[in-house]
């Protein structure tokens, strides 16, 4: 193992940081906006599998950005977990832009270069987060993707929008600045360190009353990650175009926020002193509550976006469930999860985009019989909502696997339980969906003219994420390994 | 020192504080005010500070009063809006029980009046006295220690007056013709008496002042008081003929002009003595290029040639602030 | 007896400047305060001539400071035969800058006057509300 | 001359305000030439002086070269020289600023503005540079004097608030000079190391402690701590914009300097924290000040007032700060002056280049301004992230400082006090951010001029400055490292 300096994780939080400067000045040319995306997504993925190779390797880069505070810099520092997480928004970058395009085409979207600019600059603020070496860092460019990520919500500029983005932003940044802050704060002044170790950061001798009130300001804090009660922002933000849905609430933003959460669980308190205390028991309550709660909110949606975004606030707290057994398996098992359920998730908010551009509907029970007239959206979808339930043939049940391995080490059975009735309700509110638009009775169906299938841009990436979904169920190890290197396991 | 017509002046003071402040007519309130300051004049007397009570007389009581009248002449005299106040006078009376129930309880932490070995006495003032003579040449304390010692405080007053004209012009100097209503109702009065007897007194005024100003080494008296009795005069000069004639001899560029011109001697003194290699205003330097004078001497002369700036800035803001004041920033008529 | 000759000038100090006080915030005549102000000046002015005073002392300028020949002599100044100097100066300043204020203020009340042709303050702000 | 830098930087624009004034009668627009001339000549000369200072320690500069407690004497420590450089760096940002907006708003009196705009400066440079009790009085009143003209040069209502303003503002420096003259009359000097050393040495009557309540009482009027405040809400809004501008971000600030260099190095910070005891009570002071600024900013549909009343807020900051009586909590008030001076400056000139177009400061005629003028927004946005203390602008590490001190001092309403007011700056900026950036919905504003929305941005010489003050809000942030230990905390050494 070998730490090496390097500009290289600069560079990747930086391209689309300048991307989105260049992308926002460009013409209102719709080719040139685009070839731009396309080029920094590119240039980014390919530094990204650079550096993957080298973390492959057993190797840590670090680069030191500024010392801000006395003895307390801005710096990154790439590990097997923070790799992991920068190379799943990269590359569903990509797909999603592809997306994008295919949507707002067709939708004659306005402000389109403000969107795309908007779009890069969240993509810069998660590699970021990714990257962070301690808790100032990861905080700051939270703060940055909160902020960036306001125009995207808010991009249609009616009275809905702006009642979703003012949810979104009290909620985010009441929570960061409430929460997150102090919780730093006195961490740093508890410990006179805020960077990341496996070990954690507190000492033996730490008040347990002090770390429990900490562990809940940071889960708290980080509201991105949607823990109960402080998830009332993703439903409200899914009045966002779909793409937005699609990436930032089931691949960016909400997955900072588990990362950041994890990255707390196992970085700062570690996982020894969450497993020899009460603080995994807390962990574990809140989070089981969030899952099934959630998932039975899930249950009553009709609008089949904000039934993604409940199923998307369960299985967050699924990710963070797993870190909060804090066994080696539990944690390996919910870092492979962001993976396992952002490559799922996606594709099921793609479906439902391509679904709308499509046909213009937005509610479940108008997509009775839609699989007839678009058979390959609802195949990806069914695919997607396989991976989320933990079926086999999808990556999302190696995930759910380690996870339950984790819980046995630990010995809390009641945990198993949770893991199982959450499934069960996944099942219960994906798989109708699919049923009914395959094997509708001919009366009920409610598409009696043609429908076509969405326009390539908007196929393709369901499609390819679908795929990636089956792929990530025989090779596992793309992401697995770099769970493993994370917290040391081989 | 003269404790017995000391404490009659500050009983009398009270009265008229008091007074001052219950007339209801401005007028009537403004010169029992002119009263309160010329008694004042009378307590630093007894308690021998003569040159403060030289410029509470020319500034306080003098030119003070001169400037509440014409703010009165060009406003209103009595307030005839009535509204019942009398709660928060009485709140604000608590405030103030207060804040002097706290400031009486110090009193017996204080030095005795008149004490020469409390610390006021002692310490920095003594230095000045026991060592003016020797480090400037100049007896008059005051002089010394105004103008030298602490004589950086002395050129930012002088700013203050330059400040405080600049101010009053810029906000109330108009060009444009008034309604008609803004035109007070009173018509200046014509009088040969006070032509002519102005006429006698302002030449000895002036002279009088370039006595103090030079003077202010040896005997009470400086740049600002000396300003200030020039200033007198000239005001004078409008009140008893007109504006015009007194804009004849100072006009409005001038005055301008003049304000600015007294502070740049004052700081111009204090550059030049950095140039020579001293700090600033550092006047004992100024002896490598004033001819025939030591260093002692060199702070002394200096300290006239400050004083001078000090007096015409002083002067002129104080003729300028009355134009402006008894004008309503017309500058065409006043008082 | 004493006491009051040794207190006697702070007490009053302390009245002028609470009348003074009083007068600023309490008066809702504009020119009533800026004399008020004035008044309250003229307190602080006392209170520092006060302290510099010397009882059997003279006015802070040296006698005989000067032979026939204007040579200055040197001679021992005895620090309790003049009056302090320094609280002077700092008054000469006050009293300078207590004019420019007042100048100031009666500038502004003429513009407020010439703005809302009242002097009194409660006047004023009935007519803005 | 180098050894000269630190009076050369009070005299430059001293002098320069006696020629603006005198060339002013012949040549008016030259004085906007020459006041950039004068605080790019300024900066470089606090400049200087502060590098001298972080290379050599505390300079003293005795004047007219009078040994210490007899002459007067300039103190330049590591605080001050850098509250001076960014005295100098407003008032340089602040006048390049104004050109257009003094043009349009006051006409022929454009020589007087600068004149009196140098002297303010002057002003306040002397109050941060001097280590003369009694010098600072003067110099307090030079500010005050020309800041009460600065602020009425305008019409209507700024008359009656300047007067108020006045009135207040005298009572402070009343209060100020009663205070020096309780000091003068218990150690009979003026100098303030003179006087630390004097009160050190003897026990300490009520006298010394009536003197320090007096002159906290006078700066806590300057700087318009609750419910001392009543006179800045007014006073600002209805001020010229470019004498708000440079008012806003220093007047305030340079008073709550002088509060801290009166609790540091005239009275005896131990004396202060171990034998008065006051920090419990003025701590709450600050927290009713940060809530009770927050809420009246809540409560205002004009911006410009809105902001006056978080300038009333950030006081609390400071103060608290200050009084919590550790390293961080006075690391935090030190930082907060610098980067509350240029917080407060930025949203300033970009309310400036929103009324120099729009023509009033109403929240709500700033429906679609992110269209009309994004650049000015840009800015705005950096200043109100700032102001929400969002890293990596200076807002978020002074809040970080300030935290800190409250949680070590177990000050938790404080600390809670800090938290709530960013929480309700974050609640002010979007309802603006969100008016401007929605356009008038159809169904609330059904006559929405579509002219409304055009692009109109503010002249540049107006949105230079703006720009630059934001990229100093990051740049600040970015430097927190090295302010505080180059300057804040060897200041700190002499005397914690």
């Amino acid at each position: 193992m070998q730490t090496i300096s390097s500009l290289l994780p600069l560079f990747v939080v930086l391209i689309p940081f300048i991307g989105s400067i260049i992308i926002y000045f460009s013409k209102k040319s719709e080719n040139v906006r685009e070839t731009w995306t396309f080029l920094v997504a590119a240039l980014n993925l390919v530094l990204l599998l650079k550096m993957a190779q080298w973390i492959l390797a057993g190797n840590v880069y670090t680069f030191h950005i500024a010392e801000v505070l006395p003895g307390l810099p801005l710096f990154f520092k790439i590990d097997g977990f923070g790799m992991l997480f920068a190379c799943v928004a990269g590359s569903l970058w990509i797909v999603t832009s592809l997306y994008s395009i295919g949507y707002m085409r067709p939708l004659k979207e306005h402000a389109q270069n403000r969107y795309f600019a908007s779009f890069s600059l969240a993509i810069s603020a998660t590699m970021g987060v990714a990257f962070s070496g301690n808790i100032l860092t990861m905080y700051l460019f939270y703060e940055i993707l909160s902020l960036s990520t306001y125009p995207l919500v808010t991009h249609h500029q009616d009275a809905e929008a702006r009642g979703g983005g003012r949810k979104y932003l009290t909620f985010l940044l009441s929570t960061s600045i409430g929460f997150a802050l102090p919780a730093m704060i006195i961490t740093y002044l508890n410990t006179g360190t805020l960077s990341f170790s496996n070990a954690g950061i507190f000492n033996q001798t730490t008040d347990p009353t002090l770390l429990i009130v900490l562990l809940l300001l940071f889960l708290f804090g980080f509201a991105k990650s949607g823990i109960m009660p402080f998830h009332v922002w993703l439903p409200g933000a899914m009045v966002a175009p779909t793409p937005v849905s699609a990436l930032l609430h089931a691949v960016a933003v909400v997955k900072v926020g588990v990362f950041c959460v994890l990255r707390i669980l196992t970085g700062v308190f570690g996982i020894e002193l969450l497993s020899t205390t009460s603080l995994s028991t807390i962990v574990c309550v809140i989070a089981s509550f969030t899952v099934i709660v959630s998932s039975l909110i899930a249950l009553t949606q009709d609008n089949l976006k904000r039934r993604l975004a409940f199923s998307t606030v369960g299985q967050l707290s699924y990710i963070v469930l797993g870190a909060g057994i804090a066994t080696t398996f539990g944690v390996v098992g919910s870092m492979t999860h962001i993976a396992m359920h952002a490559f799922g998730k996606i594709t099921l908010f793609f479906c439902a985009g391509a679904i709308y551009v499509a046909t213009g509907k937005k509610y479940i029970s108008q997509m009775v019989g839609l699989g007839r007239q678009m058979p390959i959206t609802m195949i990806a979808f069914l695919v997607g909502s396989m991976s989320i339930i933990g079926l086999p043939l999808t990556g999302g049940i190696i995930s759910k696997w380690y996870m339950i391995l984790g819980a046995m080490d630990a010995e809390k059975m009641w945990i198993l339980v949770i893991y199982l009735i959450s499934s069960l309700l996944n099942a219960a509110y994906f798989l109708p969906i699919v049923y009914n638009a395959f094997f509708c009775k001919d009366e009920d169906a409610q598409f009696p003219d043609k429908v076509k299938e969405a326009p390539l841009a908007a196929l393709l990436p369901p499609v390819i994420t679908a795929i990636g979904t089956g792929i990530l169920f025989f090779y596992p190890e793309l992401f697995l390994n770099f769970a493993k290197l994370a917290v040391g396991v081989n | 020192m003269i404790f017995g017509l000391d404490a009659l002046s500050l009983v009398l003071i009270l009265i008229c504080a008091i007074l001052a402040l219950y007339i209801k007519d401005l007028m009537g309130s403004v010169i029992v005010f002119g009263a309160y300051s010329f008694l004042m004049c009378v307590v630093w007397t007894c308690n021998a500070a003569v040159d403060v009570a030289f410029t509470e007389a020319a500034v306080g009581a003098g030119v003070g009063t001169v400037f509440l009248v014409s703010t009165i002449y060009n406003t209103r005299r009595v307030d005839t809006y009535r509204k019942n106040r009398v709660l928060k006078q009485l709140f604000m009376f608590l405030v103030v029980c207060v804040v002097g129930s706290i400031l009486l309880k110090t009193i017996t932490d204080l030095p005795h009046w008149g004490d020469a070995q409390a610390p006021a006495n002692t310490h920095v003032s003594a230095y000045f006295l026991e060592n003016s003579i020797a480090d400037t040449h100049v007896p008059n304390v005051v002089t010394s220690v105004l103008a030298d010692y602490r004589g950086f405080d002395t050129m930012f007053e002088t700013c203050v007056v330059f400040v405080a004209f600049i101010a009053i012009f810029a906000l109330l100097r108009t060009r444009k013709i008034p309604a008609k209503d803004l035109t007070p109702p009173h018509t200046p009065v014509d009088s040969l008496i006070i032509k002519v007897a102005s006429h006698l007194m302002i030449p000895f005024m002036q002279l009088f002042a370039l006595y103090v100003v030079a003077h202010g080494h040896y005997s009470p008296g400086g740049g600002f008081q000396g300003g200030v009795i020039l200033g007198a005069s000239l005001i004078l000069l409008a009140i008893s003929y007109d504006f015009e004639r007194a804009l004849e001899y100072l006009n409005e560029k001038k005055i301008i002009l003049f304000v600015a011109l007294g502070v740049l001697i004052y700081a111009g003194i204090g550059v030049i003595c950095f140039f020579l290699g001293g700090n600033f205003l550092d006047y004992s330097v100024l002896s490598k290029i004033l001819p025939a004078t030591d260093t002692i001497m060199a702070r002394s002369h200096a300290m006239l040639g400050v004083e001078v700036g000090v007096a015409l800035t002083v002067m002129v803001s104080m003729y300028g602030i009355y134009l402006c004041l008894s004008s309503n920033g017309r500058m065409d008529k006043g008082i | 007896m004493e006491f009051i000759i040794n207190y006697f000038n702070y007490i009053i100090v302390v009245i002028i400047m609470m009348i003074g006080l009083w007068g600023m915030l309490a008066l809702s005549n504009l020119v009533k305060k800026l004399i008020s102000m004035a008044i309250f000046q003229t307190g602080i002015i006392l209170f520092y001539i006060s302290m510099g005073a010397k009882i059997d002392s003279s006015i802070p300028i040296i006698k005989q400071a000067y032979d026939e020949h204007h040579h200055p002599i040197h001679q021992v100044i005895n620090n309790a035969d003049y009056a302090n100097p320094l609280t002077q100066i700092l008054m000469l300043t006050a009293i300078v800058v207590g004019v420019a204020t007042l100048g100031l203020g009666l500038a502004l009340t003429q513009k407020v006057y010439s703005e809302h042709k009242s002097l009194n303050e409660d006047e004023i702000l009935e007519s803005l509300s | 001359m180098i050894e000269q830098a630190p009076i050369l930087i009070v005299v430059t624009p001293l002098l320069a305000a006696l020629f603006i004034t005198i060339i002013g009668l012949y040549r008016p627009l030259y004085s906007w030439v020459l006041t950039i001339i004068t605080f790019v000549i300024t900066s470089i000369f606090s400049f200087i002086t502060l590098k001298k200072v972080i290379e050599t320690g505390t300079i003293r500069y005795m004047l007219g070269n009078w040994p210490a407690p007899f002459g007067i004497e300039y103190v330049i420590d590591h605080l001050n020289a850098l509250i001076v450089f960014m005295i100098a760096v407003v008032g340089l940002i602040v006048a390049i600023y104004s050109k257009h907006d003094v043009k349009k708003e006051l006409g022929d009196k454009i020589p007087h503005f600068y004149s009196l705009f140098t002297l303010l400066v002057t002003g306040l440079l002397g109050i941060t540079l001097t280590g003369d009790a009694f010098n600072l009085y003067v110099l307090l009143e030079i500010s005050a004097l020309t800041s009460y003209a600065l602020l009425a040069l305008s019409k209507g209502r700024a008359y009656i608030a300047t007067f108020n303003y006045l009135i207040m503002g005298t009572i402070g420096a009343c209060f100020y000079l009663l205070g020096v003259g309780y000091l003068l009359i218990n150690t009979g000097s003026l100098n303030m190391t003179d006087i630390f050393v004097i009160l050190s040495n003897n026990p300490t009557s009520y006298a010394v402690l009536v003197a320090f309540l007096f002159i906290m009482i006078g700066m806590w009027i300057k700087m318009a701590l609750f419910p001392l405040h009543s006179w800045l809400p007014n006073a600002y809004t209805y001020a010229p914009t470019s004498t708000s501008c440079l008012l806003a971000p220093l007047m305030t600030k340079v008073s709550v300097y002088v509060m801290l260099r009166m609790m540091t190095s005239v009275f005896n910070y131990n004396y202060i924290f171990n034998v008065l005891g006051w920090q419990t009570i003025i701590v709450s002071l600050a927290v009713i000040a940060i809530l009770a600024g927050s809420i009246f900013a809540l409560r205002q549909d004009n911006l410009k007032k809105m902001l006056t009343y978080l300038i009333v807020a950030e006081i609390g900051y400071m103060v608290g700060g200050a009084w919590l009586g550790n390293a961080n909590g006075f690391t935090g008030a030190s930082y907060h002056i610098i980067a509350d001076g240029f917080m407060t400056l930025c949203l300033f000139l970009a309310v400036g280049c929103i009324i120099y177009k729009i023509g009033d400061a109403q929240i709500s005629s700033m429906k679609g301004i992110f269209t009309k003028m994004p650049i000015t927004m840009i800015g705005f946005l950096v200043g109100a992230f700032s102001m929400i203390g969002v890293p990596p602008t200076c807002g978020f590490f002074s809040k970080w400082y300030l935290i800190s001190g409250a949680y070590e001092a177990q000050a938790w309403p404080f600390m809670v006090a800090l938290l709530i007011s960013s929480l309700v700056n974050a609640i002010l900026f979007f309802r603006i951010i969100e008016v401007g950036y929605f356009q008038a919905m159809p169904n609330e504003d059904p006559e929405a001029h579509p002219k409304q929305q055009k692009y109109n941005e503010a002249p540049i010489s107006m949105l230079i400055p703006l720009l630059t003050t934001a990229a100093i809000l990051i740049g600040i942030g970015l430097y927190t490292s090295e302010i505080v230990t180059y300057l804040i905390e060897p200041f700190m050494d002499n005397f914690l």
